[in-house]
């Protein structure tokens, strides 16, 4: 079977790429994409790590579910944020919103 | 049913949430339900001795009531508790969405509570997320105001990165110990001869997230903006219960089992510790909104906290733990003085000690507090943290601790001048109303009598 | 028994308290409720000099309560030959200062209080044994006296009130940081000072601390090059409070010296001696140099008295108790003279709404009686035998010539300086022709006068007799010198 | 001996306590009450010379100080120097009380002027009678402080002011000298008692040097080169106060305070060296400049300087008796002198010699104690001076300086024809300006009548300390007494000829306009000090001010300055962009990572 | 033969991933987040965690992903690919990001992980769901209050009265 390295390169790989993600996107929208990306490379690691080190309980894939379903709500809400400062502000690109800085 | 009844403060706060959202959805008398609220919170309150002598760990060690837990949980229902009453008065919550709003102050507190007490990353994971989406709700709750939602929206990207890399290190601490409970982890780094890399990148990673909510540099940068915009009782919050959940986090992680990790992770907490005291410090020097200069203040008090933290003795965590307490009161007294006197730029408090000598003597003793002066209970708060650093021979830490305490002056007494010194009369109307007048009285005997008298609630602490 | 020193004071502080109480427009009321209490002070503080035994070297009337046992922090308070006098000067300076606030139109509620709060922030820091203690009342004082310039100053109050505030806790701070440091390198640990006295620290330790305190002490004295917050905030200040700034607040550095720095660490004393008798040697010559150059009178004074007060360094620098004498009764004799020179420009400043001496002249002829106080003020100040400045300066004089002979004379020719600027001041002031503007000023009515008098008659008395005021401190100043 | 001296100055203290707080009541009573207490010091004065038949020696009153361990004491000495000097203090003082009467009469300021010199007294007499440097300091202070305000008593003038303020600070700068001697000298000896000096040894070349920093003090207090430039400024001050001040009494103080510190002198020969040198020195500047000097008491001031000179010099070449006997003298003739000038000029209202002339028709009594004092001065057969200066010359002589010999004799030609000319041009000739002259009160003649006298015969009453310096007059020093009244007589001759009778070609006149030019500029010493000392000093003192305000305090405002500036820079990195934010907390995470896995 | 179809899908997730951050248009990176996502499932189902692949396509491309294309087309405009997506700071970002990940692959070569091969069973279901019933009740329950909170704020913040 694949060796767990390369569970946890893809998990690195998946992981920088949303981190670049969230660094470089313009619109809100894409930034939340790229969060999803870095929460998917941690799950990633979750079930790998829970199959190769064996845990009697699932944990990793107890944790990997509860992910999901938090990154689920924080979706919701991410999403909702977004809409709000739309309406506010007609614009979901990040740099228009810097009404407080300094 | 031990478990449960450990539980019972957070399930009463939850019914009390959840009742406050019904009622919110279909009353259309809301005037009650932040007294409903409140009472949910004495109730709590009045539960929570009661799990002190349950046993030490439930829910297959998720959690653990330690007195530590239980210092955390009845910090969080205080703080709560003060913010229920500054969100009575401020004028601008009492619109709408009533119900909801302390729906949600609620959750966050059993958030807050559950977050505290855990002993699990996985729990800790969780628990923390909830505390993130909630006060992301919470910041963004003025959805009419661009302001609020902009905070919203900067606290939100800050706390789902940080939360996101919190999450990655732990599923690489799973990797590592194959265990997310922090006694077995300790344990395992104590028999572990060499650091591996990847344990420590880890280990910086979910430190980041605890860090982002103790707003320590280089996690702070959301902090200002987030405060600013966010309705005031949320920013005072804000800058009590999340934080207080980070410092509780931190000590929990690095200092859990009987090799902490702190041993191997004071260095960086010093550095951590001066850089962001002197960064929140320099930045709030040319600050001209209050709020947003307060927020940059909590983060140079976060500084002064990681002092006691990067000391690692035990004076250090009863220095914490009191400076926590007292800030509490200094903070929530400031930021009460702020809707108190309806006012956050700077330049409107001209005049205020003529116009309210009251208000103005609150903001003053607060800030002084803050500031750290004798006979302050801020001055008591540093007193321990800088004995814990000298006790500990960290002579560097507490010089720049102590000149960093006269940086502070320097911005806090801008207010001071302007309330005082100032010349000039500024109209804006206050904000008076009987709760808060209750509040503020509150936090100044508090001020005053941990300053003069703290026997009480120091004498867990000793020195030695 | 009542406990006499925490009556004395705790008795300000209830006054604020009893002042809060009282609606502001009874002014009539609050200045009454003031004087007494100022009153009751130096009552009180003046049948503490009548019931201390000169003979005893130890601390008399002391208080020990645990506070914060925790902490090990102690309510400990005492008096001996070193605080007594401080005691009774600031007590007397308080009424003083008191009395001459009666002008004081604005805000008078909430002067009296951060007044009344400053009395109990001076008398505790002399009254204080317990490091902790002592921290908490030298910081007290910080910020009603923030206040008092901010507030009632003059025109760059803000600046004035801000600059004094932030220096003197800049250089305080470090102290706290050192009195740590003192308590968790004794041992047995304990923030006892009399008790820290035999605690031998090591060498290297011991020249740490004392830069530590002495840094914090020599912002308030001042010291050169420290003093500059001192010339901004005397020429603001109210002239109350530029009364006790320069008669009790410098003496608190001065005091702290004596207290802490000499005998808590003798082997850095023995060793950076030389250093604080050249910083004292530079005060004195400096000061006076930079005295002479002010166009404004208050400025003048307060550049005066970082020349007078060099002499209270000179005094420690010698470790005799020649020198100590000298010090403490100069620390003594400055603040009863200063406090008068503050109180006579205050005078004239309610008359000419100037401190220029340029637009003053032929004072003496349309004022003589004030002339003559000023005169009389100023020569004292200036180190006229016979008068009180001269045996303070004289003594630390002498025995800094037995000790460092080049700095005494150093010291000599700053007096030269001393004199030139006093008498030029007497010259503008006075003498010379008369201005027009001045010829209508009114003569010193019976309160200014009657502030003054006390402090002219001291000044006599303490230099035809200094024994009336040495007699108190000579024999813990001796147990003093013999650690060295 | 009786242990009453110390109430010689205690009346005079008396009255002035009396006189500044009531004075303005008492008016002119207040002359009544200085009197009244300057005559029972002089009665005590007796007293205590009476006193002195049984014998002298000092007392305490008690102890003032302690310094080192030493005590030190309220001491009184009791000799015939402190007795000579009480008896010339309290009665000069109480003859010029009494001419002040009239001359002060009308003054706004008349009993504040009692009150002063009822203070100048107390402190003179305190001064003598010290038995040790302290208190010897304490009331040289007090008389440099009278001398202050009397000199700026018509304070209305500038020069007045000016003039007080530069007596003090010159004296004080010779006091400062006095003040490090006496402590070098009590940090080498351990005694501050002049009792104990004969016996004193220490350090050379320390104890030379402190016996010449005393010294110090003497030359600012007795304004002696190169301290003297107060004194001709301070004759702003009235002219009564001057004869007393600053001719009879405090001038004289600094040879007091060398004649009584004469053993420590004696026992170093440099630093008696240098007291003579100084004394040559002034005496022969000093007579010099009178003799081209205009105004009247300026001349006075040069000639008590000159005077003053010659008793430092008869002190530095071993004269005690000599110094002090002429200080005897001085004080009555030079007294006598300056309220006569000081009639002259209530007479005529000016200062200046050139406009005065042919005086003495119409100021008979004036005049004559005048010539009197004049004589007195020049040291003409029998009057007091001849005496005096003879015992100088016959001292300089025996004790083998010839230089010093010469100089006297110099000093005694060049007095002598000042003198000369001062009372040719004012009181004979032809008057030179429309002035009427009229003849002062009795209040202020009688005191001149009765100074006169003095001056005539005091000067046989000889050396009151010829016991502890007795000097054999041989027959050997009879030429000297000759050659010293030659010199004198033809001095005045040669002014006879020069000023009233015009006898001077013009062609000499012109030959010598550089000498000239630089006397009547003083040497230029005035404009040297303020080229040296004074501007300097003033710079000096601007430089520190602005040093103070530019850098010390320029560094403090820096620092709060630099901590605004770094905030400003600081908070540049809160953009308000959120990736920003984002950016920095990924590149910190990085940051720790990299610095957690190097160590 | 097995590890290839991991390489394919790892290959595919990546290459997926990256076309997610860098595309233009938001509209298409959406798309190829979903992409992404069902990849990531696959690798679950590689894994043999079958259940936590099926949650991942209902909750996450079902779920998510719709309302992301909700979110994305009620902002109306931003869909237009003339817009630059990228912002000013990309190079210092893509800079850190590959340090980052140099760092970690550094850090991962170097730990055990890298041979490791299984050796326990599988988690079966039962075994997931014993647990959230037993061990991980409190946090199982926990996320309702999340849940929860996210419903009632979206609610909140999202309406909007007239």
């Amino acid at each position: 079977m694949t060796p767990l390295g390369y569970f946890t390169l893809m998990s690195a790989f998946l992981f920088c790429t949303g981190i670049y993600g969230v660094l470089t996107r313009r619109n809100l929208i894409g930034i939340l994409i790229s969060i999803e990306l870095i929460l998917n490379a941690a799950n990633i690691n979750l079930v790998a790590f829970n199959k190769y080190l064996g845990s009697s309980d699932g944990m990793g894939q107890v944790l990997a579910l509860f992910v999901v379903a938090i990154a689920a709500a924080a979706s919701v809400v991410g999403l909702v944020l977004i809409i709000a400062i739309y309406r506010n502000a007609k614009s979901v690109f990040v740099e228009d919103f810097n009404l407080m800085k300094e | 049913m031990v478990d449960l009844q450990y539980l019972y403060p957070e399930l009463v706060l939850f019914g009390f949430a959840l009742i406050s959202l019904i009622w919110g959805v279909l009353s259309s008398n809301k005037s009650l339900i932040a007294s409903l609220a409140f009472t949910g919170l004495i109730c709590a309150l009045l539960l929570l001795p009661s799990t002190f002598d349950a046993s030490t760990s439930a829910f297959s060690g998720l959690l653990v009531g330690d007195g530590f837990s239980a210092f955390f949980r009845a910090l969080i229902l205080l703080a709560t508790a003060l913010i229920i009453m500054l969100s009575m008065a401020d004028l601008d919550i009492l619109d709408e969405d009533k119900g909801e709003y302390y729906f949600f102050l609620l959750s966050l507190a059993v958030s807050l509570m559950l977050a505290v007490s855990s002993r699990n990353l996985l729990m800790i994971y969780v628990s923390v997320e909830a505390v993130s989406v909630l006060s992301y709700i919470l910041v963004a709750y003025f959805k009419r105001d661009v302001f609020s939602s902009e905070a919203g929206i900067k606290y939100f990207l800050f706390g789902a990165l940080s939360t996101g890399v919190m999450l990655y290190g732990i599923s690489l601490l799973y990797g590592i110990f194959g265990n997310l409970d922090l006694l077995s982890i300790s344990a395992a780094v104590a028999k572990a001869s060499v650091v591996s890399p990847v344990f420590l990148i880890a280990i910086v990673f979910v430190l980041g997230g605890m860090a982002f909510k103790c707003s320590l540099v280089p996690f702070h940068m959301a902090a200002p903006d987030a405060y600013q915009g966010a309705p005031t009782p949320v920013s005072a919050f804000l800058s009590v219960g999340p934080k207080a959940m980070g410092f509780a986090l931190l000590i929990r992680f690095l200092f859990t089992g009987d090799s902490p990790l702190i041993v191997q992770w004071s260095c960086l907490a010093q550095a951590l510790a001066m850089i962001t005291m002197t960064v929140g410090n320099m930045i709030a020097l040319k600050q001209t909104n209050v709020k947003r200069m307060l927020a940059y203040s909590s983060i140079a008090h976060a500084g002064f906290m990681l002092i006691a933290l990067a000391v690692g003795t035990s004076l250090g965590i009863k220095a914490i733990l009191f400076y926590l307490f007292v800030y509490v009161f200094m903070n929530i007294g400031a930021f009460g003085s702020v809707i108190y006197t309806n006012r956050e730029e700077i330049s409107q408090y001209a005049g205020l000690s003529r116009k309210n000598p009251y208000a103005a003597l609150m903001m003053t003793i607060s800030l002084l507090s803050l500031a750290g002066l004798p006979p302050l209970s801020g001055f008591m708060a540093k007193f321990v943290v800088i004995a814990a650093a000298v006790q500990s021979k960290f002579y560097a830490l507490a010089i720049v601790a102590v000149l960093n305490s006269v940086l502070a002056l320097f911005y806090y007494l801008k207010i001071i001048k302007m309330m005082y010194l100032s010349k000039e009369d500024d109209a804006s109307p206050l904000n008076i109303s009987s709760v808060l007048t209750l509040v503020l009285t509150l936090t100044l005997v508090a001020n005053l009598f941990l300053g003069i008298w703290p026997h009480g609630a120091i004498q867990w602490i000793t020195l030695p | 028994m009542i406990p006499l020193l925490s009556s004395i004071v705790f008795l300000p502080l209830l006054g604020a308290v009893m002042l809060l109480l009282i609606p502001s427009q009874m002014v009539k009321l609050i200045r009454t409720v003031s004087v007494l209490i100022t009153g009751s002070v130096l009552i009180l503080s003046l049948y503490l000099m009548m019931h201390f035994d000169t003979s005893r070297m130890m601390m008399q009337f002391t208080e020990y309560h645990p506070w914060l046992s925790g902490l090990n922090i102690w309510y400990f308070v005492g008096v001996d030959g070193l605080s007594l006098g401080l005691v009774v000067l600031t007590a007397l300076l308080g009424l003083i200062a008191c009395l001459a606030s009666m002008g004081i139109e604005q805000r008078v509620k909430e002067y009296f209080i951060f007044y009344l709060l400053l009395m109990t922030g001076m008398l505790g820091t002399f009254l204080a044994l317990d490091l902790v203690l002592f921290y908490i009342f030298w910081e007290v004082v910080l910020i009603p006296m923030y206040f008092l310039i901010g507030i009632w100053g003059g025109p760059r109050r803000e600046y004035a009130a801000v600059k004094f505030f932030l220096y003197t806790l800049a250089a305080s701070v470090l102290m706290l940081v050192a009195i740590l440091g003192v308590y968790f390198l004794s041992n047995p640990h304990t923030f006892n000072i009399l008790e820290l006295a035999y605690v031998g620290f090591a060498p290297h330790w011991q020249l740490i601390l004392f830069c530590a305190f002495f840094l914090a002490f020599a912002v308030k004295v001042p010291v050169f090059p420290f003093h500059t917050w001192l010339p901004d905030a005397h020429v603001e200040a109210p002239t109350p409070i530029s009364v006790l700034l320069a008669g009790v607040l410098l003496k608190m550095g001065g005091y702290g010296i004596f207290r802490i720095c000499l005998p808590l660490f003798k082997h850095a004393a023995h060793e950076l001696a030389y250093i604080v008798g050249i910083l004292g040697a530079i005060n004195v010559f400096y000061g006076a140099c930079v005295a002479f150059a002010q166009t404004d009178f208050k400025k003048m004074i307060a550049y005066s008295s970082v020349s007078h007060m060099g002499f209270v360094l000179l005094g420690a620098a010698s470790l005799t108790a020649t020198g100590f004498n000298g010090a403490v009764l100069e620390m003594f004799n400055h603040g009863i003279i200063t406090a008068g020179m503050f109180l006579l420009v205050g005078v004239l400043y309610d008359r000419a709404h100037t401190r220029e001496l340029k637009l003053f002249g032929g004072l003496s002829s349309s004022m003589p009686i004030y002339a003559f106080c000023l005169t009389f003020l100023a020569l004292a100040s200036l180190g006229l035998p016979g008068l009180g400045g001269f045996v303070g300066e004289f003594l630390s004089l002498a025995a800094v010539f037995g000790v460092f002979p080049w700095l005494g004379v150093i010291t000599v020719l700053g007096l030269v300086i001393t004199v030139i600027y006093f008498l030029t001041m007497l010259g503008e002031v006075l003498l010379g022709a008369v201005n027009p503007k001045c010829s209508a000023y009114q003569e010193m009515n019976g309160r200014e006068l009657w502030c003054v008098v006390p402090l002219m008659m001291i000044a006599l008395i303490v230099g035809f007799y200094p024994h009336s005021v040495l007699q108190f401190q000579e024999a813990v100043l001796l147990s003093l010198s013999r650690l060295f | 001996m009786m242990n009453i001296a110390h109430y010689v100055p205690l009346s005079p203290l008396l009255a002035f306590v009396i006189n500044i707080i009531f004075g303005r009541k008492l008016k002119s009573a207040s002359a009544a009450v200085a009197i009244a207490a300057s005559i029972g010091s002089l009665i005590l004065s007796v007293k205590v010379y009476q006193g002195l038949s049984f014998g002298y020696g000092s007392y305490h009153l008690g102890q003032w100080l302690t310094i080192n361990g030493k005590a030190l004491n309220f001491g009184i000495i009791v000799d015939p120097l402190t007795v000579m000097m009480l008896l010339i203090v309290s009665f000069i003082g109480t003859l010029i009380l009494i001419y002040s009467t009239g001359y002060m009469h009308g003054d706004i300021r008349y009993s504040r002027y009692f009150a002063y010199i009822s203070l100048f007294m107390s402190s003179m007499l305190g001064l003598v009678l010290s038995d040790n440097f302290v208190m010897l300091l304490i009331c040289w202070e007090g008389v440099g402080l009278c001398s202050y305000l009397l000199i700026s008593f018509w304070h209305e003038r500038p020069a007045a002011v000016a003039a007080g303020i530069k007596a003090f600070v010159t004296t004080r700068i010779g006091d400062t000298g006095l003040l490090i001697g006496m402590l070098i000298l009590f940090f080498t000896c351990g005694t501050f008692y002049f009792c104990d000096l004969a016996t004193v040894k220490g350090p050379e070349p320390l104890m030379t040097l402190a016996a010449i920093l005393i010294f110090t003090g003497a030359m600012g207090k007795s304004a002696q080169f190169p301290l003297h430039v107060w004194l001709p400024d301070a004759m702003e001050g009235p002219t009564a106060v001057s004869a007393l001040i600053h001719a009879a009494t405090m001038v004289a103080a600094g040879v007091y305070l060398v004649a009584r510190c004469f053993p420590l002198f004696v026992a170093h020969p440099i630093a008696l060296e240098t007291v003579a040198v100084i004394g040559a020195i002034s005496a022969l500047m000093a007579a010099s400049i009178a003799v081209v000097t205009n105004d009247i008491k300026r001349v006075m001031a040069y000639s008590t300087i000159s005077q003053l000179g010659l008793m430092m010099l008869a002190l530095g070449v071993g004269g005690l008796s000599a110094g002090t006997f002429h200080l005897m003298t001085h004080a009555f003739f030079k007294a006598l002198l300056f309220l006569c000038a000081g009639s002259v000029i209530h007479a005529v209202g000016t200062q200046d010699i050139q406009k005065m002339g042919g005086l003495f028709s119409t100021l008979k009594i004036t005049s004559s104690t005048f010539i009197v004092g004049t004589l007195a001065l020049a040291g003409i057969f029998p009057f007091a001076g001849f005496w005096s200066k003879d015992e100088i010359l016959i001292t300089a002589w025996n004790n083998h300086h010839p230089i010093f010999f010469g100089v006297v004799l110099l000093t005694s030609f060049l007095t002598a024809f000042y003198m000369g000319r001062l009372i040719f041009l004012v009181l004979f000739g032809k008057s030179r300006s429309d002035l009427h002259p009229h003849e002062s009160p009795a209040s202020m003649t009688v005191p001149l009548i009765v100074l006169s006298l003095f001056a005539c015969f005091v000067g046989f009453i000889g050396s009151p300390l010829k016991e502890a310096g007795r000097m054999e007059a041989g027959v050997e020093t009879y030429w000297i007494m000759l050659a010293s009244s030659v010199v004198s007589i033809s001095a005045i001759f040669l002014a006879y000829f020069v000023y009233l009778r015009g006898f001077l070609p013009v062609s000499i006149r012109s030959r010598f306009k550089g000498l000239h030019d630089l006397l009547s500029h003083k040497y230029y010493i005035d404009e040297f000090y303020d080229f040296i000392f004074v501007k300097p000093c003033a710079l000096l003192c601007r430089m520190a001010y602005s040093f103070d305000f530019h850098v010390i305090d320029g560094l403090v405002n820096l620092v709060a300055d630099l901590a605004q500036s770094v905030s400003g820079v600081l908070r540049k990195f809160q953009t308000g962009f959120a990736q920003n934010y984002l950016l920095v907390q990924a590149l910190g995470l990085v940051v720790i990572i990299i610095w957690l896995l190097k160590i | 033969m097995q590890d290839l179809v991991f390489y394919f899908i790892a290959g595919c997730a990546c290459v997926f991933a990256v076309l997610a951050v860098t595309q233009r248009s938001i509209f298409h990176c959406a798309l190829w987040l979903a992409m992404t996502l069902l990849s990531v499932a696959g690798v679950y189902f590689y894994l043999e965690a079958p259940f936590l692949g099926a949650i991942q396509i209902l909750v996450y491309v079902g779920g998510i992903i719709t309302l992301f294309v909700f979110a994305i087309k009620l902002t109306a405009h931003i869909e237009d690919k003339s817009i630059r997506q990228l912002n000013t700071q990309w190079l210092p970002a893509a800079l850190i990001s590959l340090l980052l990940f140099y760092i970690l692959i550094q850090a991962f070569a170097s730990h055990p992980w890298k041979n490791i091969i299984p050796n326990a069973p599988v988690t079966s279901l039962q075994v997931i769901g014993r647990s959230l019933m037993t061990g991980y009740a409190l946090p199982f329950e926990f996320m309702s209050v999340i849940l929860l909170g996210a419903l009632v704020g979206a609610i909140v913040i999202g309406k909007v009265k007239k």
